[in-house]
């Protein structure tokens, strides 16, 4: 992985985002504050300025950089949040030998363990993890097994979709809609929302390159 | 979307510019990264911080001062504000005796002032207000949410904090005034974040939100609008329910204004509940009726008890000196 | 109509009766005829008597206490009060050297106040306010309207009555500080007045109306919403010409909500006032920014500036306790 | 003139103000503060539930204390004005030998009086003496020349009416229209409606009892 592989996607993820405004800001109005759209935009945008800031760093640094913006500048609860999710897969990469697919896999796993602990919250309950833990094991399942790049893509984009919509049926027990009960029922998560949002930007991007 | 603003983006630092202007005697505004300090630091004493969304003013800014907070951080429109303002802030209002955080239960306001708390180069402690008692607490949850009670610790924890007390005393304080307080609060209409543009729920003319969050977060359920006595009722039996009060006891009743209820249906709700609480055997001896802790232009109110003994009494009634809270000086 | 009321009948006695409760270290309420007075009878001073419709609240009853109103009658929401109800308040709190009504300029309250001086038994004298210089003035015309420049002319009539200075020179302070003030206000949407259910005038979701009575009457022109400084811009130009205030001229400047604007907002006013006032070369010395003077659940706003002197700033400064304003004690 | 007439009329003019409720709520909401009604419909009742208390009064006595109770009763500006109208007509019933209609047309006179002394107002300001000036001259008028009742009732409806419908035009230059300036043109002024309804109400109850 390149940085500018990064600095590209960062552009891919801010545009997802602004193309989804009503439907995240919607869906954070439903069983949130209605903040989440805002909070999303705010963060993606800050990091497709660093552009100048980040060329020049190792993508590990670049993801530890990017990380540290995102504290500063979302705030909430998908701050801190996404925020040690990138500090985290940052370490994880500069750590291990950059043995490709793998030491993503690895990376991704580790941000998402971050955001496990941070959040003291794991699978099934209404939180953008539904999305980012699937996405991990199936990600590290599959460069386990060498798949190839297109089907990696094609699948986390299928998991992370599969998760976000596994979110709607649910009952939240960690954050904001956790005071909501059975209301919360019949919603997708905003922040399930955005993370497989996130992915398929970061799938489809990696799509290009191997055309 | 009907407002006094300029652009939306400069809403935040426009009106934290005006409040530092008009309470000049009393506070500071640094910017970015944004808090606000006491004009004058004092000197040995646990540096009571607290933060959180914007949009509830005049928590926390309006509580800075001379027995309450040294600093408060401002996030965006209801959104927890970063780890960076809270560093900033305690480096400010450090007194060399540790940094007490008052936090309430918000999952993104726990783990922002959490992740500062660890980066932290001085002792800190952090007391978690969760007084809202419309979210019925389980094992499986992050528990109720911190609202309008959290002006009542801020208080205490404050009046404590300048008489020279540890860390540790200030949050054993913090700690059961959190614990004697519950609160629950109606809301007869949205409130509209400006960046949002519109209202964040829909509400017919004839319902009411029972235990909506400070935020517009959804309540216990949406029900068809009733006559304010009945309304009350539903309140204060569910805070009675929370608190389990003794026979006898002695409270505090605050009644909370969201931002677009006036002060004489604030004191109408005033009237029924204090009379209900009589009737349970409650002796309210202390009272606060105003906007204390808003949602943006929400319409709607909240009711909060707070169970006092002689150490609470004590550190309400000291003397405070802020933009929002003073007596006794 | 959302409000938390019972009967509309009953919503002001529950109201008076709620503040009353709330604060009974302060004040004492009488029903039918309906008046409010200090809990503690002050002797060997002008009384100090106000009064108006109801709607406006904290305007009068909050503004009771040490250093402010020794009496305040509540009409009916926006309706005067009656002179039964002035007598009595005068007769309570008549304490040996006359009575000193302050007024604001209304037909009906000039024509009740004026009957209820005819038939006192004490001195009088009165004070009328007329602040609002959104209506133009003319020989022809009853005059401006009083509005939230009340609440100074009050606090400083109040301070010089403690002193035990002579109804002459209470009623000589209170008319100097009302001719150096004036004030405009902004609505954003209408007002409701419980018994009539229904907002008191239809106003676009683009529109504001600019220079509006405090109980919702037309102000000078209904225009399009801008952004705030260019409304903000025009108000306090109206102000200028009003007062024509010379190059360094001290000032307080008060913002005052008319009941549903968020304080964010009228921070955000005062940040663009205050540096207008400054560019014109006016320095802002005291502020005041809040719900003041309200229209019961009116979004909008008005901005008062109250040119200082010496004299006028001492009696700002001096020692107040009330339900609203508190300092010096 | 019997007091039990004036305690008919009483309920009559209760229920012509009851019966024009939205009207006279639009009028002030219009170019007032929208309360005329309310303030009205309190003391037309306040009257009618004094019946017991009235009944064995003569009618200036009566007169005299519906004034008084108007006074402590409704408030605004109309309070204050048809008190003083109440009471100085009173006064005036005492003081003269009762010759009929004469000397209830100088009572009505100086009642209007009474009213112009204390809002210190006068024709054309657009305020219910624009209904109230021109009838008290007609009533004067027609009673000096021995006109018969039903002709004075039904003059007396129709300069009401008339001294009503012109407060359309006027611009106000007392009470609280009169920051209105030029919007104030277009429409008709509450207090000026409802004293043409109370004349009218009157009249009409006359003329039953002519019958
Ligand atoms: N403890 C948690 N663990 C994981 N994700 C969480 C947790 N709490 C909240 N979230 C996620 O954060 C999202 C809300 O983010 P956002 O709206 O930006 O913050 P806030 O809730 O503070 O307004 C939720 O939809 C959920 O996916
Ligand atoms: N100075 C005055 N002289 C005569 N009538 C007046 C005067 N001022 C007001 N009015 C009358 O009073 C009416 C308004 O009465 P009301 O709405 O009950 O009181 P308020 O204006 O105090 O709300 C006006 O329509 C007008 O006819
Ligand atoms: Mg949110
Ligand atoms: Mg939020
Ligand atoms: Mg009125
Ligand atoms: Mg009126």
């Amino acid at each position: 992985m390149k940085t500018s592989f990064i600095l590209n996607v960062a552009e891919y993820i801010r545009d997802a985002i602004l193309d989804h405004e009503s439907e995240l800001e919607s869906l954070d109005r439903a069983i949130g504050d209605g903040d989440h759209y805002i909070n999303m935009k705010r963060g993606a945008s800050a990091i497709v300025e660093m552009r100048a800031e980040l060329e020049s760093l190792t993508p590990d640094a670049a993801l530890n950089k990017i990380g540290m913006k995102l504290l500063s500048t979302i705030g909430g609860a998908s701050g801190p949040l996404l925020a040690s999710f990138f500090m985290s897969m940052g370490k994880t990469l500069k750590e291990k030998a950059d043995d490709g697919a793998i030491s993503y896999a690895a990376a991704f796993a580790d941000g998402v363990k971050a955001i496990q602990q941070r959040g003291k919250a794991g699978l099934g309950e209404k939180t953008m993890l539904d999305v980012l833990i699937p996405v991990a094991q199936q990600f590290l399942t599959l460069t386990a097994s060498h798949t190839n790049t297109k089907e990696i893509c094609a699948s986390l984009i299928h998991t992370a979709e599969q998760g976000m919509l596994s979110t709607k049926a649910l009952i939240a027990t960690k954050g904001r809609a956790a005071s909501l009960g059975e209301r919360a029922i019949g919603h997708i998560d905003p922040g399930a929302k955005s993370c497989q949002l996130m992915i398929e930007a970061v799938c489809k991007q990696r799509l290009l390159i191997q055309d | 979307m009907k407002k006094f603003i300029n652009k939306i983006d400069d809403v935040l630092v426009e009106s934290l510019s005006g409040f530092a202007a008009a309470h000049h005697d009393l506070v500071k505004l640094n910017l970015d990264p944004n808090f606000l300090t006491r004009q004058q630091k004092s000197n040995n004493k646990v540096a009571i911080i607290s933060g959180g969304g914007s949009g509830h003013e005049p928590l926390h800014a309006g509580y800075i001062g001379y027995g309450m907070l040294d600093a408060a951080c401002p996030g965006h429109v209801f959104t927890s504000p970063t780890p960076d303002q809270m560093l900033a802030a305690a480096e400010a209002a450090h007194a060399d005796k540790g940094i007490l955080f008052i936090v309430k239960n918000y999952a993104g306001d726990v783990m922002n002032f959490e992740m500062a708390a660890e980066m932290l180069p001085f002792e800190s402690a952090t007391v978690l207000t969760s007084d809202d008692c419309a979210v019925i607490n389980s094992t499986y949850t992050t528990g109720r949410r911190g609202v309008a009670g959290t002006v009542i610790v801020e208080k205490c924890v404050g009046s404590l904090a300048e008489t020279g007390a540890t860390l540790q005393a200030c949050k054993t304080l913090g700690d059961k005034v959190n614990s004697r307080t519950a609160s629950m609060g109606v809301a007869l209409t949205s409130c509209t974040v400006p960046a949002a543009g519109r209202p964040t729920f829909d509400i017919d003319d004839n319902e009411l939100e029972m235990g909506v969050g400070i935020h517009g977060e959804p309540g216990r359920k949406r029900e068809t609008i009733r006559e304010a006595d009945a309304i009350i009722q539903d309140v204060v039996n569910a805070i009675l329910d929370a608190l389990k009060p003794a026979q006898n006891s002695e409270a505090l009743l605050l009644i909370n204004g969201f931002g677009a209820t006036p002060l004489m249906e604030l004191y109408l709700i005033y009237n029924t509940a204090a009379k209900l609480l009589n009737h349970h055997g409650i002796n309210i001896t202390r009272s606060l009726v105003g906007n204390y802790t808003t949602a943006l232009d929400m319409a709607g109110a909240s009711i909060t008890l707070c169970l006092l003994d002689d150490e609470i009494k004590q550190h309400w009634d000291s003397p405070v000196h802020t933009a929002t809270l003073r007596w006794g000086v």
